[in-house]
């Protein structure tokens, strides 16, 4: 395959900062849920959240 | 205060695990179809005879265009938001324009460093100044990155959350205007005349690129709802807190050794 | 619109009498602007033909640095003793204090881009060529900037880290304008053989929206 | 107690101020926590309570310049969680700070924002020479850049600054702090004047023997609310 460096890079760089951030985001994610009653999670009940 | 319930607090909910779950898979087969089922780029010149193209390098666009498509998505989801919470005032509208914001942004960054990656086989240069897209598409990164500055700022979260949106607002309305000038700026630019134009869209080809689409559009739709969940946990953080602290400062009161004696005084 | 204009000019005038006391803008804002010229003098170790070339452009950039303080000044009289307050309490209508405050901004611009035109003279040997289109880029790019320096400049108040974010927010939109300018004066300058009235043109409606959204948007940005 | 002014804008009975349960926030801190105040049209009421009460937030409030983050606020007819807009240009408010602009002179200063709450060019002059003088400013000062003035005579000009519009209200956040004696009897008249003139004043201050002298309702504030009261309007 030509070009295989510029391939692993490009593709590796994506994969990585993606993942790094997901991670990120779901553990924000978790650190703020303990702080916050059930009923403020609305995803729970809905599944879209919407407007107020 | 802890949770209630035995599951380990998340943002997740069934529907964004099917989704996480899709993804993946996703993922998995965009990497096959794009690595092992699609050709390289080989084409003959046609007066020469030599092999011309972009071999393998054209593996690198079945990321890097879905996701740069994707990037004006949420800029404009962004911008879109924004003019809703500038005229509703509800922070719903908030939460998403910031959230979309934050997503665009790891995605614009992504795509830039993807294309600058994809340039130096193909077009034989990391950067190219003069070429349209390119050069917006860095200006549009620059301002988002303005905008999640002063997002991270410690001002009150509406007055925050005010500027945010005329931030946003004024990058989307300005775009077309740096999109003008860097065209005019110099007549030359590379993307239109080396890209998906040229390139020969075998039936295959189109296909990855549709599921690259799709794959990536899922990506985008997992990390945008998990972090829009975060803005409006960290948003119900601070009620709960302000609640705690109105308590706080109501017994300090009564602590304060004077009578309480005001009632209705109409 | 008339009371509009008239308090516009009150805070105008307000602020142009404040900068001709204090002197920033001849002690400290011009001699910066031909540092930066000479600056970019040394750094590109160049001959006058080659900063001739580059002319237009380093004028522009060193507009742009130039702006930032103005706009950082503007802000800073108002915070200085909170008179900012004292503007939101005098029920002055927000447009006429954005309009007011950018012409003021407009009008020290337009003298440091006399001075620097006169720099870009004397050290890079430019020389007018087109003097109709060098007064009206002048003019219409002040007046973008100013605009739009001043409404980030409200964006970036009061947050303690107003220096800082203002830069990071305001010159990537301000990019179009650059290139913009650069090219017209190109053309005024005779550096390079372009049409600079087609860029004349896209800067005013640069201008005109950014006057306009400006004026619209800065009531939301100073209210509570 | 209810003093009767002379001039009235209002229909009788119907309150300057009126607070009910009202919680404002700085930042996430909650500086009034549910306070309840009602006020008449040429009542003189002194705010007092320990640092960090929330009386300059009530005073803030009540200016139009932070927003009740819940329960109800009317200043002047208008709600407070609409806009603070048309209560602000009706009310003169004095903070800590002075709100002058250093590099011009006192008289421009105060002609200034005479022009800037609406007035001509001919009566601000005219109003500013007047109102400089009721503050004790010598004639010789007012050509002076601020820079050149001391804390206290910047305090004077900045309430000649606010007397020119001839507020129907008056918020002071200790109106006698860093005034010497000839400075405190100048601000202690000018309340007095102005509830004369069928103003309504609202002090906060710490000098309360100063203050009880003009005979005021007196208010106590603790954390974030009204917790005593004098009496207000029957």
């Amino acid at each position: 395959m030509t070009h295989l460096g510029y391939l692993l890079g490009g593709w590796g760089v994506a994969a990585v900062l993606l993942t790094v951030y997901a991670v990120s985001v779901v553990r924000r994610g978790r650190a703020l849920s303990v702080s916050v009653p059930e009923d403020k999670r609305r995803w729970l009940t809905s599944q879209n959240p919407t407007d107020d | 205060m802890t949770n209630p319930t035995s599951s380990v607090a998340t943002t997740g909910s069934p529907g964004s695990r099917a989704l996480g779950l899709a993804t993946l898979a996703g993922l998995v087969g965009l990497l096959v179809l794009a690595f092992v089922l699609t050709e390289p780029d080989v084409r003959i010149h046609p007066s020469t005879g030599q092999e011309i193209g972009q071999f393998d390098a054209v593996r690198l666009l079945y990321l890097h265009v879905p996701m740069a498509v994707i990037t004006y998505v949420a800029y404009s989801l962004a911008a879109f938001a924004s003019a809703g919470y500038l005229i509703k005032r509800t922070p719903w509208w908030d939460v998403t324009a910031h959230a979309a914001a934050e997503v665009g942004t790891v995605f614009c960054f992504l795509v830039l460093v993807t294309g600058s990656i994809w340039g130096r086989p193909v077009w034989n240069t990391w950067w190219e100044w003069g070429d349209v897209r390119l050069m917006t598409t860095l200006i549009l990164f620059l301002m988002f990155v303005g905008y999640l500055a002063l997002r991270r700022t410690a001002a009150d979260p509406r007055v925050q959350a005010r500027r945010a949106a005329v931030v946003a607002l004024v990058a989307i309305v300005d775009l077309p205007l740096v999109n003008r000038s860097v065209e005019w700026w110099e007549n030359r630019t590379l993307h239109q005349k080396s890209t998906l134009g040229e390139l020969k869209i075998e039936d295959l080809t189109l296909f990855t690129l549709m599921v690259g689409f799709l794959v990536f559009l899922m990506v985008f739709s997992w990390l945008l709802l998990h972090r829009f969940r975060v803005g409006w946990l960290t948003l119900a953080a601070g009620e709960h807190q302000v609640a705690a602290a109105i308590k706080e400062r109501r017994a300090e009161a009564d602590g304060s050794g004077v009578a309480s004696a005001v009632g209705e005084t109409s | 619109m008339k009371s509009l204009l008239s308090e516009a000019w009150l805070v105008a005038s307000k602020d142009l009498r404040i900068e001709a006391r204090s002197r920033v803008l001849t002690n400290q804002v011009a001699p910066f602007a031909v540092l930066v010229l000479v600056l970019f003098g040394f750094a590109l170790d160049a001959d006058q033909r080659t900063l001739r070339m580059f002319a237009p452009g380093l004028f522009w950039v060193a507009v742009l640095l130039c702006l930032l303080l103005a706009v950082q000044r503007s802000s800073a009289v108002e915070s200085a003793d909170d008179a900012a307050t004292g503007l939101r309490m005098a029920g002055l209508a927000p447009a006429a204090v954005f309009l007011g405050k950018s012409a003021a901004i407009f009008v020290q611009l337009l003298v440091l881009e006399l001075l620097l035109t006169a720099g870009i003279i004397v050290f890079y040997g430019s020389s007018v060529k087109n003097l109709f289109l060098w007064l009206i880029a002048g003019l219409v790019t002040a007046l973008a900037v100013a605009t739009t320096g001043m409404l980030y400049g409200a964006l970036a108040s009061g947050l303690g880290v107003r220096e800082t974010l203002l830069p990071i927010l305001l010159l990537p939109v301000l990019a179009p304008v650059l290139i913009g300018a650069t090219r017209a004066y190109d053309d005024a300058l005779g550096a390079a053989a372009v049409d600079g009235w087609a860029w004349t043109g896209l800067l005013a409606m640069f201008a005109v929206v950014a006057s306009t959204l400006g004026a619209l948007a800065y009531g939301a940005l100073v209210e509570d | 107690m209810v003093r009767v002014g002379g001039r009235r804008r209002y229909r009788y009975g119907v309150p300057v101020i009126q607070l009910c349960d009202v919680v404002a926030l700085l930042g996430r801190f909650p500086a009034l926590a549910g306070a309840s105040l009602s006020v008449e049209a040429g009542e003189t009421v002194l705010l007092q309570g320990p640092n960090g009460a929330g009386k300059t937030t009530l005073l803030r409030l009540c200016a139009g310049l932070v927003r009740p983050e819940s329960g109800q606020a009317q200043v002047l007819g208008h709600d407070l969680s609409v806009d603070g807009r048309p209560v602000r240009r009706q009310v003169a408010m004095l903070g800590h700070a002075t709100g002058l602009y250093e590099d011009l002179s006192v008289a421009e200063n105060v002609s200034f924002w005479a022009q800037a709450a609406g007035l001509d060019k001919s009566l601000a002059a005219q109003r500013a020479t007047g109102a400089l003088g009721r503050m004790g400013l010598d004639e010789r000062l007012l050509s002076l850049p601020v820079s050149r003035l001391s804390a206290g005579q910047r305090r004077r000009a900045s309430l000649a600054a606010l007397a020119v519009r001839r507020p129907q209200l008056w918020l002071l956040d200790e109106p006698h702090a860093g005034l010497d004696q000839t400075g405190r009897n100048v601000v202690d008249e000018l309340i007095s004047d102005a509830v004369a003139a069928g103003a309504t004043v609202l002090v906060a201050s710490h000098e309360l023997e100063r203050v009880r002298s003009l005979n005021p309702r007196v208010v106590t504030v603790a954390g974030g609310l009204i917790v005593k009261d004098t009496g207000g309007p029957k």
